[in-house]
């Protein structure tokens, strides 16, 4: 067992499989294979959470990234007109797109790099640190104001999102237009029937050429 | 009695033992997944037949009984010709994302089991945020649903894919809630601890979880949310037979259709298995006297009669419809435990009253607060407000 | 109050569950191979023809009158007349199918072959177990096949053999007592004639067999 | 039974109140208005090998989401042209093709053949047979109705378990037909001018038993649905047909009357002797599928009572009209539309002679068929799940729709 | 219900002029029909279903008949040779399209009123005014009778055929309909359609 942790051959692995997957999200022509290479990169994610004894934010991320975020993606993308994109992986402005991911990747790397926590001796043992019940003691005292605000932002966006979803409904069933549209398509709306066939013969007419 | 209860706890270290050493690991990590996949696989079998003989009987009918004796060999048969059977791949499917999808489900849904104690130290591996792993990892079974209904290129699988998914995420929402009030009044998501914490006995009666007001309420809405999660009737819309042909089964054979097949079975028996853990006490033995009896034949125990449960519900009830499954999740399962969770609170606050009657007046407030709270909720869901009907007669 | 349909359709279904155990009435599955439903007297399957007597082929009713042909709606039989004529039950010389064919594989079991027969020759049989695979030679059912004593009718149609052998004896004791007559009215004009060298005799006897059972 | 039958509140509510309103929602314009979030439209083919068109039927749906904006049936996957090979047949030879129309009802189809045979070519059914074709006609209604509300259920999602309670219950009433007719559901029993053949020794006993014991069987049956929640909030304000449209476009039968007309044949035309028993026809009011199901199982209450008046006052006496025959049947020329109240609707046979042994003319008037004519008109704006139940609700059998 | 004469002289006072014919029935008194000129058919229709004390709202059955040409053997006196003689002369009759509508009451609960619309012959001129904006119930046997009997129907809003595809090229129910060889593809026993099918080539061939 302790071979296994000296030579990071897990570490290894985890990254390269999420390094991979990362970059296949960017790369696939197909949006749903980039949306699954991204649920791996998640996947991948979380395993290097997990490999560093941070249970609780390894288990985190898959229920966060890959139960909803990712699942999220998808689905957008499975409501969209067509999954297969045409246009050409290499764009003409690639070369600014990669100026701003170095200048981005430069931004995160360098504090990390010459963070003081780089040099401080690992903790003797990790796993009380990352105890549930302490998580949760902390965000409930020491942190319970961002966690209230973010609550705060994320009911907003519900609602705004319920809003904007309600929006929809009194549109599409305006029912101003349709009288119209029975008279006008309505091939047979002299017919005695009522209103019921007259808006159904429209539904007939409407196919014909 | 005591050896038989801790007998497979025994017998691995015994096993584990004659192994040489550097690979011990290997054995131990070996003797755990081994007897698991072994019992859940046979588990499954089990209950591919005695669902069908069960529906049967419901039915009036028989059910298989040609296959070896009482038909009891039927799973074999079955499983055979899955085996045998061609593997259809539609021409135009993704092929690549129709093979692994059986697999992102499968997997998964084998994961979960690692977590449940299935007896007395009988946990495969105790996790402290063992509850969270369950529901991260069900949390997949979706992705597999979608990578089935969108590879295989048929217009029923997106649908069935679709309702899929939506339903799942929806009732997420209430199964996680109905058991956070278990977290809250446990005050831990390791699933042994829980379980522990539901092993003593008042008067000879156990404490279990189901016999508080929260408890009930809080195991019926899980029990409800689980079977849409698990995709069984009344919630079996993804593949609803009757209207989208299978869903995202559809193009689904032989062996890829029969790992789906056990997925779906193996989540229903995940979730079975977090009932009885979270509210039915575990492994505990329902009655003082029998708790010296082997722990995990209770387990097993509760198991079959929940599964019995399911199977009765399934061979009882029509299917619901999108939009109404949808509302039942929003409007009524999610309000509701939310009010499971406050009086969960309740009751873990009155647990210092102390005056005479103080367990009546507990139970009266919370079953009150409940029940009001279900009819309530019940009469809002009757938004048409439909009277009952009254039939004339021509003449 | 909600739930309230759903609990009291369980326990409908519970009864059943439970009721399929212990009451026929629920349980009415029958283990098809090992165990049948005896048939009704009325049931009918496929056509057969009845003989009378010990000679499957002496014997048929049928006098290939082509009237089972013409009338069955699907066109199942396929009839070619004899080009001699044999004696029938009551003695007269009738023709006999040559070539008796029912494609059972076509025929719908309508049984409007039996009503039409004026000589109650075809009548419906019973078996049903004639799966083979082979649709079409073996599912063609020749004369030799379709040929049944008259035993056999009485044995799955009792009512109906019945009052068709009453009906038969009676047409056979008429006709004997016709030609009887005849043959006297004939001996007696012969005899008043006394001109006649050779009185044919009466087709009487012959092959005719008096309808066993 | 009491004299009303109530059914629970919908505990669901449905996608919308009424058809008008899920109309209305289909007439938008096709050009999607820049608010609209709609999307692409799917186009399915539901059918002809789909697990609930009931046969070889085929639907050309297309979906928003879910939701129908356009429904076109297909028909003829199981056409044979019955109609001709009636006309190249002797009418006695058409008997037969007749049990196979609806398959499930073969009594009220032979019927429906023998009464206009008998109007053209002037035949009386003696009083015998007029009870017996009562009887059968009877029972066959009870069959059909628990057979199609056993596949509404399945279609609904039930899982056959009220199917195979009704069809352990046709069991009983097929046992008869086969010891009546010879077969259980090729029965071709009727004939010009009567029936084929006599009662068999205590067959009446046998149906009077089965009669006896089907209100016990109804009950448990609704015991086990009518206040289901899901089945109420499956079935209220799905599929509603109004009344004026039910009218204009011909439909009959249950669902006729579950739009609230009490229009039944056997109170309007008093064919056979249907005027000498004493039954009420139950309407709905919505029209929904709810309250077709309702209609349906009022319906085979009132069947009982027929049943068993008929079953105690049958007489005695021959069951052929001495001048009908068999072989060379020729009516007159002329022509004769009968019809009579199938369990699925208005089954009506046209016949024009022309003095010879076939009809010139032999003309089905298809309940099923035309009960599909407003099923574009119910299913708009519902779900697909609601196309399903609702095409269960119409009752139809390939074999009649396609002919 | 009013009897057919009456019903006659209603609609031919409401429609100027329609003409309306009796045709009467060999067989079933009662069933006598209407037959309506195919030009103000819809109008009639129309008076048949709105009049309150007819009110015939409900279209029941609808269907067509082939009446095919047929000849009539006359005999004609004629002067041959000087010498009157009784000749036969064969005279050919015509044939038609027909729809027939079977026409009730659900309000009143009366009926049947038959009507019959009949076109000018068989082949080029077998166009009828649909009722199916009267009777919405007409829309599926109109369909059907365009497709079996070919008569085309104005003013229907979907006129497509019902039971055969929409590939198909004859009407079946039409009394001259020759079915294909290939109608039975699979050998029978007694091979009469392989026999059909060789004499139709043998006919063709030679032909």
């Amino acid at each position: 067992m302790r071979m296994l942790s000296d030579i990071p051959i897990a570490f290894l692995m985890i990254a390269a499989v999420t390094l991979v997957s990362a970059v296949c999200a960017m790369s696939l022509r197909n949006l749903v294979h980039c949306g699954l290479c991204l649920v791996l990169t998640f996947v991948g994610l979380a395993a290097t959470y997990l490999h560093l004894s941070a249970e609780f934010v390894g288990f985190a991320q898959v229920l966060v990234y890959v139960g909803a975020v990712a699942i999220l993606i998808v689905f957008t993308i499975l409501l969209t007109r067509n999954a297969e994109v045409t246009l050409s992986p290499v764009s003409q402005s690639s070369l600014v797109g990669l100026g701003i991911a170095i200048a981005v990747c430069g931004s995160l790397v360098l504090p990390l790099v010459t963070s003081p926590s780089l040099r401080r001796l690992p903790a003797q043992s990790l796993a009380p640190d990352a105890q549930v019940q302490r998580i949760g003691e902390k965000l409930m005292a020491q942190y319970v104001i961002p966690l209230e605000a973010l609550a705060l932002v994320l009911t907003a966006a519900m609602i705004g999102a319920v809003v904007i979803a309600m929006r929809d409904d009194p549109e599409r069933n305006d029912p101003s237009p349709s009288p119209q549209n029975q008279k006008d398509t309505g091939s047979v709306s002299n017919s005695p029937a009522g209103t019921a066939l007259n808006s159904s013969s429209s539904t007939s007419s409407s196919q014909r050429p | 009695m005591e050896t038989l209860d801790q007998i497979f706890v025994l017998a691995k270290h015994w096993l584990v033992a004659r192994v040489p050493e550097p690979l011990a690991w290997l054995a131990t990590i070996l003797l755990s997944i081994g007897p698991l996949i072994t019992v859940f696989a046979s588990c499954f079998a089990i209950t591919t037949i005695v669902e069908r003989k069960a529906l049967g009987r419901i039915q009036n009918r028989f059910g298989p009984n040609r296959v070896g004796p009482f038909g009891l060999l039927q799973p074999l048969a079955d499983g055979l010709k899955m085996l045998i059977k061609e593997d259809l791949v539609p021409a135009q499917a993704d092929k690549v994302v129709h093979l692994l999808a059986p697999f992102a489900l499968v997997v998964p849904a084998w994961l979960t089991f690692s977590v449940l104690p299935f007896g007395r130290n009988m946990t495969v591996i105790d996790l402290d945020a063992g509850l969270l792993f369950f529901f991260a990892v069900g949390a997949s079974s979706e992705l597999a649903v979608f990578m089935a209904g969108w590879s295989s290129r048929n217009k029923y699988a997106l649908m069935g894919a679709m309702r899929g998914i939506a339903q799942m995420i929806s009732y997420e929402v209430p199964l996680v809630l109905s058991t956070v009030a278990v977290v809250m009044s446990v005050g831990s998501l390791s699933l042994p601890s829980i379980v522990e914490a539901q092993s003593a006995y008042v008067f000879g009666m156990p404490t279990w979880h189901v016999f508080t007001p929260w408890g009930l309420s809080g195991f019926i809405l899980f029990l409800i949310a689980g079977a849409a999660e698990a995709n069984r009737a009344p919630f079996d819309l993804p593949e609803a037979e009757s209207e989208i042909i299978a869903g995202y089964l559809t193009e689904y054979s032989g062996f890829k259709y029969a790992l789906f097949f056990m997925g779906e079975y193996l989540g229903l028996f995940a979730i079975t298995g977090m009932g009885i853990t979270l509210f039915l006490g575990g492994w505990t033995a329902p009655v003082s006297f029998l708790a010296t009896t082997p722990s995990w034949f209770w387990f097993f125990a509760k198991f079959g009669a929940i599964i019995a449960l399911f199977i009765w519900v399934r061979g009882t009830v029509p299917r619901l419809r999108m939009d109404q499954l949808m509302k039942f999740a929003w409007k009524f399962l999610v309000p509701l435990t939310l009010v499971n969770l406050v009086v969960a609170a309740f009751w873990h606050f009155s647990g210092t009253w102390q005056f005479p009657g103080a367990i009546f007046a507990r139970w009266l407030l919370g079953a009150g607060f409940i029940g009001g709270a279900y009819v309530t909720l019940g009469r809002a869901l009757h938004t048409n407000q439909f009277p009952p009907r009254v039939y004339a007669y021509a003449e | 109050m909600l739930g309230t349909g759903l609990i009291q359709g369980l326990m409908e279904t519970a009864k059943n569950f439970v009721g399929s155990y212990h009451d026929e009435a629920r349980l009415v599955t029958v283990q098809y191979p090992e165990e049948k439903i005896p048939a009704k007297e009325n049931s009918r399957n496929f056509p057969f023809l009845v003989y009378d007597g010990e000679d499957p082929q002496a014997g048929l009713r049928c006098v290939a009158c082509q009237i089972c042909e013409k009338e069955c709606p699907p066109k199942c039989i396929y009839i070619v007349k004899s080009k001699d004529k044999k004696p029938d039950y009551t003695g007269k010389a009738q023709l006999y199918p040559a070539t008796f064919d029912i494609d059972v594989s076509v025929c719908m079991s309508c049984q409007i072959c039996v009503e039409v027969c004026p000589f109650d020759a075809i009548k419906m049989d019973q078996v049903f177990e004639l799966s083979t695979s082979d649709r079409f030679a073996t599912l063609l059912l020749k004369k030799t096949t379709l040929a049944k004593p008259n035993a056999y009718f009485h044995q799955i149609h009792p009512t109906d053999a019945a009052e068709i052998d009453g009906r038969l004896a009676e047409e056979k004791r008429k006709a004997e007592e016709k030609a009887k007559a005849a043959a006297a009215a004939k001996a007696a004009a012969a005899a008043a004639a006394t001109t006649g060298t050779d009185p044919k005799a009466p087709p009487v006897g012959g092959a005719a067999k008096s309808p066993t059972n | 039974m009491s004299l009303t039958s109530t059914g629970a509140a919908n505990p669901f509510g449905a996608l919308s109140a009424n058809g008008t309103e899920s109309v209305q929602r289909f007439s938008r314009s096709p050009k999607p208005d820049p608010g609209d979030l709609g999307g692409e439209l799917l186009e399915v083919s539901m059918g002809p090998h789909h697990p609930s068109t009931h046969g070889v039927f085929r639907m050309d749906v297309v979906l928003d989401g879910e939701t129908v904006v356009k429904l076109k049936p297909v028909f003829g996957y199981l056409h044979r042209n019955h109609e001709k090979i009636a006309e190249n047949t002797s009418y006695l030879g058409s008997m037969p093709y007749t049990d196979r129309l609806d398959y499930l009802c073969s009594m009220t189809n032979n019927w429906a053949y023998a009464l206009s045979v008998e109007k053209l070519a002037g035949l009386q059914v003696p009083e015998r047979a007029q009870y017996i074709r009562v009887i059968t006609a009877e029972l066959t209604r009870l069959l059909n109705h628990t057979c199609l509300i056993g596949f509404l259920l399945q279609d609904m999602g039930a899982l056959g378990t009220p199917m195979m309670y009704a069809f352990r219950e046709r069991e009983k009433i097929l046992d008869l037909f086969e010891s009546l007719s010879g077969a259980r559901m090729m029965c071709n029993y009727m004939r010009f001018g009567g029936c084929r053949c006599e009662l068999p020794k205590h067959w009446l006993e046998q149906a009077r038993q089965v009669v006896e014991d089907f209100p016990h069987f109804l009950d448990e049956f609704e015991a086990l649905l009518t206040g289901n929640e899901i089945l109420l909030a499956r079935s209220q304000g799905v599929g509603v047909l109004p009344k004026d449209l039910a009218i204009n476009a011909s439909i009959t039968g249950p669902m006729l009357r579950a739009a609230g007309v009490g229009y039944d044949i056997r109170k309007v035309d008093n064919y056979g002797i249907y005027e000498r028993f004493e039954f009420r026809v139950p309407i709905g009011a919505h029209g929904d599928v709810f309250d077709r199901y309702m209609v349906r199982v009022l319906e085979m209450r009132e069947s009982l009572g027929i049943l068993r008046k008929a079953l105690t006052d049958i007489p005695e006496g021959p069951i052929m009209d001495p001048k009908s025959k068999l072989r060379g049947f020729k009516p007159k020329a002329g022509e004769a539309y009968g019809r009579i109240e199938g369990p699925k609707g208005e089954l009506g046979f046209y016949l024009i002679s022309d003095g010879s042994a076939n009809p010139f003319r032999y003309r089905v008037r298809p309940p099923s068929l035309i009960n599909l004519t407003v099923l574009e008109d119910m299913c708009l704006g519902h779900n697909v799940a609601d196309v399903v139940i609702i095409l269960g609700s119409v009752d139809i059998v390939l074999g009649e729709v396609d002919r | 219900m009013l009897s057919l004469d009456q019903i006659k002289l209603r609609i031919e006072q409401a429609v100027p002029g329609a003409r309306v014919e009796l045709v009467p029935n060999g067989a079933l008194a009662d069933q006598a029909s209407l037959w309506l000129d195919a030009a103000h058919a819809v109008e009639c229709a129309r008076f048949l279903r709105e009049t309150p004390d007819l009110s015939f709202d409900y279209a029941s059955n609808v269907t067509g008949v082939d009446w095919p040409d047929t000849t009539v053997k006359t005999k004609v006196k004629k002067v041959v040779e000087g010498q009157e003689t009784d000749v036969e002369e064969s005279v050919v009759k015509p044939g038609f399209l027909e729809a027939v509508y079977h026409l009730y009451s659900m309000t009143r609960k009366h009926g049947p009123l038959v009507i019959r619309l009949r076109t000018a012959n068989r082949t080029d001129s077998v166009r009828l005014p649909s009722f199916t904006p009267v009777w919405r119930g007409a829309e599926f046997q109109e369909r059907e009778i365009f497709d079996l009997f070919g008569i085309v129907f104005d003013g229907h809003p979907d006129l497509r055929r019902l039971l055969m595809w929409d590939g198909f090229q004859d009407h079946p129910m039409r009394k001259d309909y020759v079915e294909p060889d290939d109608y039975e593809y699979e050998p029978t026993p007694h091979d009469e359609v392989l026999e059909k099918a060789q004499s139709r080539a043998a006919k063709e061939a030679n032909a």
